[in-house]
């Protein structure tokens, strides 16, 4: 078989923007989402909280609880085992509290009912004692050597002597001399930066049904962003062999990287157990605050020195970040990617994870990177404002490219930075007049984005039409690109294929939806899995034509003869292939199973202009435009959708959103009313403009697209607020009393 | 061949951010590393993912590394 | 307590349900009826994953008790459509690609045609200003605004 | 619970009056039903009001307007009379929540949720509006600044609804505004509010007003000086600046989730200084 290869690929389907297949069951409310499934004799399951930001939980008395008809099981922490890996018994104890209370919210008991109503009385007969401790919610606070210990016994043997114990690791990253960096500066700015916690504010709470025999077999249905890893760690809460444990991912109502664990899941399935019945189990947006997982809250100091014409001689910053109650990996990240858009002869970034009590941290998109290049891109700002230079030709003079040392380690391939600041130099916003009390802002940003595990079944129906079958989640549209790749690379029309998600016993382990992995690595596969059904085809073809396989070749649907040479055939189509295929040798399929890597690193870079009410500070976003490298847009649609949905989330971050917990450690703000997420009279359109620089990596040249979008906007809006007021912004959310505190700090 | 490592981990390479091992692969850079600095066992042990030549890897043991590649060692990578 | 009967009629029939005091028309909507299409985001009135319309008027549905729409007209996302002919809009949100995740797409398809059955003509801030109540996480409201507006259009022309 | 819905107003007091548990009053429930979600309150009998005449209706009354107690915002919105008259007082009662609780919240529940930051309570109170309770004694008219007395409390006894508020005839030349400030655009709390009721001379001058702030203090305030501070003037810049100082010196703000007191204290006169302006505009001002 021979594949025939171009040499600048001129793609027929990838690059399109077809109807997606689930738009259909999406706008007529047919698709169902984790809460929308019931079972015959279902019971409901609620969680008791702890009203404690840390507590010893001296006893716990269910046995009023357990009187009350209608109840069929409460379970404590008791119920579960205690794993001994510890990152599984991090994600039992966030889900179930054993011994202390590390946070308010934290789930102490759970209940199984027959109605809501009688759920909810029995949380109220469940007699919990506790011993309040001492408890502490600020990074900087925690980390002084007095500071109420969260956990014990966590710290790494990263960590230098001197600190809490609730310092638990401790990284660092980059290469140079950094004093002989500094003394080439003409200007040196160092500055301290905190960020609030955010978060994901998908608009789905967590539900799921779980239902549990006697004989040990399961079901559990649920939203998640990876039902493969939701089997692996409630197997293993439960004590159960995998393959007892069927999955299945229901329609997923927003991410973001918040469903990439598990919180109620272990938990149904235990009241399920106990109980005998299906149980399902939904969180109020309540819960969804107080007890799944936000982002870290930093603090970071950041210092860059640069000569008068622009050039950064040294760069460094120092990162504390705390993912909650539990340690948490996010600063290295945050670390690696600080100084990644930047071409640096000497960098430093150093970074410390640290315990406080609040909810354990789970991804958001990019996790760890906006907070860090927010700091970074805010001091080049500031160094630009100071020096009189253009911060888009800082940037470009500066700019990482193939074959710079990245600040984290690897030599870059081939990267978009360039051409994305290329893009926003020539594009007429870059250039647009600024009224009074407006403020333009730049900021670079940067992802690394993952490939990872990942099955395809692709099957040949026997009318010729392709069924896909894979193991991701659809987030935003990628059954639609699955389809696109499939049907490119089989010559068929987008319509012929359909693509599904199974569940854990459809078809093997496929990672979580993360990492912007999917279009890359479920594509990668998707097109692997295609060329092995064409292989098949191709073969049964030159069988019936009795020549060689090497004289057939697959172009455009059919199998044709290679050359004239190989004989006078009538090129057999797809659907002719696939209607004689059980006299052929039975049914075709492709497959492929792989651990995918190689997936290209994604910059992008924003532009943001803002008007500062100067009497209120309010700040009101006037435009706002995204440039992003995706290596091959296979949807453009969705790809601009993620450009857009990731700057209004930064938006909301750089402006209004935070956790605010109060001086008893107890979240203030638990609800959409006093978290304020963007609303659509709060934005301004927001262009995108994709740059294509194809990954080496990827056969259609494919890059990652969901997370680096959300990077920018933090510095984007601050550098954009801090020109319009002359007045440097150190802190996020930017709320109105921030900014106006702030302005009158500064007497401007 | 040579593999970098991150800044942190020179407290138990003797200060060292630039290692020589023999390997072919990712599995070896990594059985060879512990095994020279058993110090960076437990991080090891807590994952690690590799740069190959620019690339990222997670996981991949039998990922081909060349006397000429650039190799990096990084954290193990997380993503939303 | 005592539970209510209550009729009503719902996307165009006649229905019936018993529930509970304090049952929400949501609750009823979804557990009762069977009608998942509206969503719960937050059951505090400020997602408007729950709009549906009662007497024609565009309400959260989470913030109605089951027992105050005896003899109301209800419409919901699944009274939307005509038989297999989507409405307007439903094919204008496919076209557009106004919905990633879909969640908050059958809430804001029911604001959407109360708008415009009220302003066909609707200018992006009007658009804006009326959906601000329907919160929407994954698109940033971009294409979401489009769609509408290019319905609108199409609507007009019809 | 119980859930009645009485078609007379003697029906409800005797229900309200008759329940030994905890009452709650519905009309558009968009305050009670998200008590009701939290826990933060477990009624044992909740009295839906819409079925009693009038409550849904707005009749011209002596030159104004009654409005019963569950006129909603859209409805009221649509009320192209009312708006005329009182524009100040429709768009603060239509700033409350979404397109979605505008279809039923109504100006009686913002009064008696008795939130100080409620965006119906203070162009009522500027526009000298009255409340009309009815309960075991029968019906009585109060001030719209005596039905709340705290954060979350009010005057009213028990078995007492409010039936209607009453908007009043108004001389030529007058008009009123509401502003508030929320961190957003939309679907916030008032951080900060003021509403401002004007009379004009026929040259242009000020000769009634009344000022009302909202969220700077446990109710929502009338703040008599900053009222003298406009009243024989043409709002120029000083006559401004007195309002401003008279509106922050009136503020009495906590610090919470929503802003802090020196921020609340500040804004609040901003609002004010730019309530009055569009006030005077829209009633035939030029500035």
């Amino acid at each position: 078989m021979n594949m025939r290869v171009k040499g600048e690929r001129a793609f027929k389907v990838v690059g399109t923007r077809p109807p997606r297949p689930d738009g259909v069951d999406k706008v007529i409310g047919r698709a169902l989402y984790g809460a929308d499934v019931s079972a015959p004799g279902m019971l409901t399951g609620h969680i008791l909280r702890s009203p404690h930001a840390h507590a010893e939980i001296v006893s716990i008395d269910t046995s009023a609880a357990e009187a009350l008809p209608g109840v069929k099981a409460v379970i404590t922490s008791g119920d579960f085992g205690v794993p001994e890996d510890s990152a599984l018994r991090d994600v039992q104890d966030h889900c179930m509290a054993r011994g202390k209370v590390l946070y308010d919210g934290h789930a102490v008991a759970a209940v199984a009912a027959t109605s809501p109503a009688v759920a909810k009385a029995a949380l109220k007969l469940i007699k919990v004692e506790y011993r309040k401790l001492p408890h502490v919610t600020d990074v900087d606070e925690a980390m002084k050597p007095d500071a109420p210990v969260v956990q014990s016994g966590l710290v790494h043997e990263t960590v230098a002597p001197g600190f809490s114990e609730n310092v638990t690791s401790y990284c660092e990253f980059g290469h140079g001399d950094l004093e002989a960096g500094f003394a080439k500066a003409d200007r040196i700015i160092e500055r301290s930066f905190t960020t609030a916690a955010t978060h994901q504010g998908y608009i789905e709470p967590h539900a799921c049904l779980a239902s549990m025999n006697a004989d040990g077999k399961a079901d559990l249905w649920c939203c998640t962003q990876g039902h493969y890893h939701v089997r692996a760690v409630c197997s293993a809460i439960l004590g159960m062999e995998a393959s007892q444990l069927k999955v299945t991912a229901s329609e997923i109502g927003g991410g973001f990287g918040g469903k990439t664990t598990v919180f109620i899941e272990p938990v149904a399935l235990a009241l399920s157990r106990k109980s005998g019945r299906p149980v399902k189990m939904v969180m109020s947006r309540d819960e969804v605050f107080r007890a799944t997982g936000p982002t870290v809250a930093t603090s970071t100091d950041v210092k860059i020195g640069m000569t008068k014409d622009g050039r950064i001689t040294a760069a460094e910053a120092r990162l504390r970040y705390s993912g909650g109650a539990f340690p948490c990996g996010t600063v290295e990240m945050g670390a690696q990617a600080a100084f990644a858009p930047y071409d640096l002869d000497a960098v430093r970034t150093y970074g410390w994870n640290v315990l406080t009590n609040r909810p354990k941290e789970a991804s958001y998109r990019a996790p760890g990177a906006p907070q860090a290049i927010y700091a970074v891109e805010s001091v080049v700002d500031e160094l630009c404002l100071e020096l009189g230079l253009d911060p888009l030709d800082v940037r470009v003079k500066n700019a990482a490219q193939k074959g710079t040392l990245s600040s984290y380690g690897p030599t870059f391939d081939d990267i978009g930075l360039m051409a994305t600041l290329e893009a926003a130099k020539a594009h007429p916003h870059w250039s647009a007049p600024l009224g009074p009390n407006q403020g333009r802002g730049f900021s670079a940003g940067f992802w690394f984005n993952f490939g990872g595990n990942t099955c395809v079944t692709l099957n040949i129906n026997t009318d010729g039409t392709v069924s896909v079958t894979e193991g991701n989640p659809d987030i935003g549209g990628s059954r639609a690109s699955i389809s696109q790749m499939a049907a490119e690379e089989l010559g068929v029309p987008y319509e012929k294929v359909r693509t599904v998600i199974g569940d854990t016993t459809s078809i093997g382990h496929s990672d979580i939806t993360d990492g912007s992995r999917v279009t890359f690595a479920v594509g990668l596969a998707t097109i692997k899995a295609a060329r092995d059904a064409i292989q098949k085809m191709c073969s049964r073809v030159a069988q019936i034509w009795g020549i060689d396989e090497e004289a057939v070749v697959w172009e455009d649907g059919y199998v044709k003869p290679a050359s004239p040479n190989a004989g006078d055939f009538k090129p057999m189509s797809i659907e002719e292939i696939a209607a004689i295929s059980f006299q052929t040798g039975g049914p075709i399929a492709g497959h492929h199973e792989v651990n995918a890597e190689g997936a290209g690193v994604s910059f992008g870079v924003h532009i943001a202009d803002v008007e500062v009410d100067p009497e209120t500070g309010a700040t009101k976003v006037l435009r706002y435009t995204v440039f992003q490298d995706a290596g091959k847009a296979v949807h453009p649609d969705y790809v601009e959708g993620q450009m857009q949905g990731g700057a209004a989330q930064g938006i909301g971050w750089a402006l209004n959103e935070e956790y605010i917990y109060g001086e008893d450690g107890r979240l203030q703000n638990p609800g959409f009313l006093d978290y304020r997420v963007p609303v659509a009279s709060d934005l301004p359109r927001i262009e995108p403009v994709i740059l294509e620089i194809p990954n080496p990596g990827h056969p259609y040249g494919v890059r990652g697209v969901g997370e680096t979008s959300i990077v920018p906007p933090l510095a984007a809006l601050s550098n954009a607020v801090s020109r319009a007021l002359g007045v440097r912004m150190t802190r996020l959310p930017m709320s109105p009393p921030t900014i106006l505190k702030a302005v009158s700090a500064a007497g401007v | 061949m040579k593999v970098k490592i991150w800044g942190s981990l020179r407290r138990f390479t003797d200060g060292r951010g630039e290692l020589e091992v023999e390997a072919k692969n990712f599995k070896q850079v990594l059985d060879g590393l512990a095994e020279q600095y058993p110090g960076l066992k437990p991080q090891i042990e807590r994952g690690v993912s590799l740069a190959l030549d620019g690339r990222i890897y997670r996981e991949s043991w039998f990922a081909e590394v060349r006397p000429d590649s650039e190799v990096v060692l990084m954290p193990y990578m997380t993503g939303g | 307590m005592k539970s209510i009967h209550v009729a009503a009629t719902i996307n165009g029939d006649p229905a019936e349900f018993v529930c509970e005091p304090q049952e929400t028309l949501l609750d009823v909507l979804r557990n009762r009826l069977g009608l998942t299409g509206v969503k719960e985001g937050c059951g505090t009135g400020d997602c408007g994953a729950c709009s549906v319309t009662v007497n024609g008027r565009l309400v959260c549905s989470c913030l109605v008790l089951g027992g105050e729409v005896q003899g109301a007209e209800i419409g919901t996302i699944e009274g939307m459509a005509d038989a297999d002919r989507l409405h307007p809009l439903q094919q204008s949100f496919i076209d557009n690609a106004a919905l990633q995740c879909g969640v908050c797409t059958p809430g804001i398809l029911v604001a959407a045609e109360a708008l415009l059955k009220k302003n066909p003509d609707p200018t992006e801030t009007e658009i804006r200003y009326w959906l601000a109540g329907n919160l929407c996480r994954c698109t940033g409201y971009d294409k979401i605004v489009q769609a509408v507006q290019d319905a609108a259009q199409q609507m007009r022309g019809a | 619970m119980r859930y009645e819905k009485p078609e007379s107003t003697a029906e409800a007091v005797r229900l309200l009056a008759n329940e030994a548990g905890l009452a709650r009053v519905l009309a558009g429930g968009t305050d009670l039903l998200v008590q009701m979600k939290s826990g933060m309150v477990e009624p044992d009998l909740v009295v839906d009001i819409k079925q009693i005449a009038g409550m849904r209706t707005v009749t011209p009354e002596a030159g104004g307007f009654r409005i019963g107690a569950a006129v909603s915002g859209a409805e009221l919105g649509e009320n192209a009379e009312v708006v005329a008259q009182w524009p100040g007082v429709v768009e603060g009662f239509n700033l409350i929540g979404s397109t979605q609780v505008q279809g039923r919240c109504t100006m009686a529940g913002n009064l008696c949720n008795a939130s100080p930051a409620g965006d119906a309570v203070p162009s009522l109170v500027a526009a000298n509006a009255t409340a009309r309770v009815a309960g075991p004694n029968g019906e009585r008219d109060v001030t719209i600044e005596q039905i709340p007395v705290g954060p979350g409390r009010i005057s009213l006894a028990k078995g007492e609804f409010i039936t209607s508020i009453f908007l009043p005839a108004r001389p030529a030349r007058s008009s009123d505004a509401y502003l508030r400030f929320i961190p957003r655009t939309e679907m916030d709390i008032a951080v900060a509010s003021a509403a401002v009721n004007l009379t004009l001379g026929e040259d242009g001058t000020v000769t009634a007003a009344r000022v009302a702030v909202g969220a700077v203090a446990p109710t929502v305030r009338l703040v008599e000086p900053a009222a003298q501070a406009l009243i024989g003037t043409k709002l120029d810049e000083d006559a401004l600046a007195a309002l401003a100082a008279a509106c922050s010196a009136a503020a009495n703000p906590i610090n919470d989730k929503r802003g802090t007191i020196e921020y609340r204290t500040h804004v609040v006169g901003v609002l004010a200084k730019r309530a009055a302006l569009i006030a005077y505009e829209r009633a035939g001002g030029r500035k």
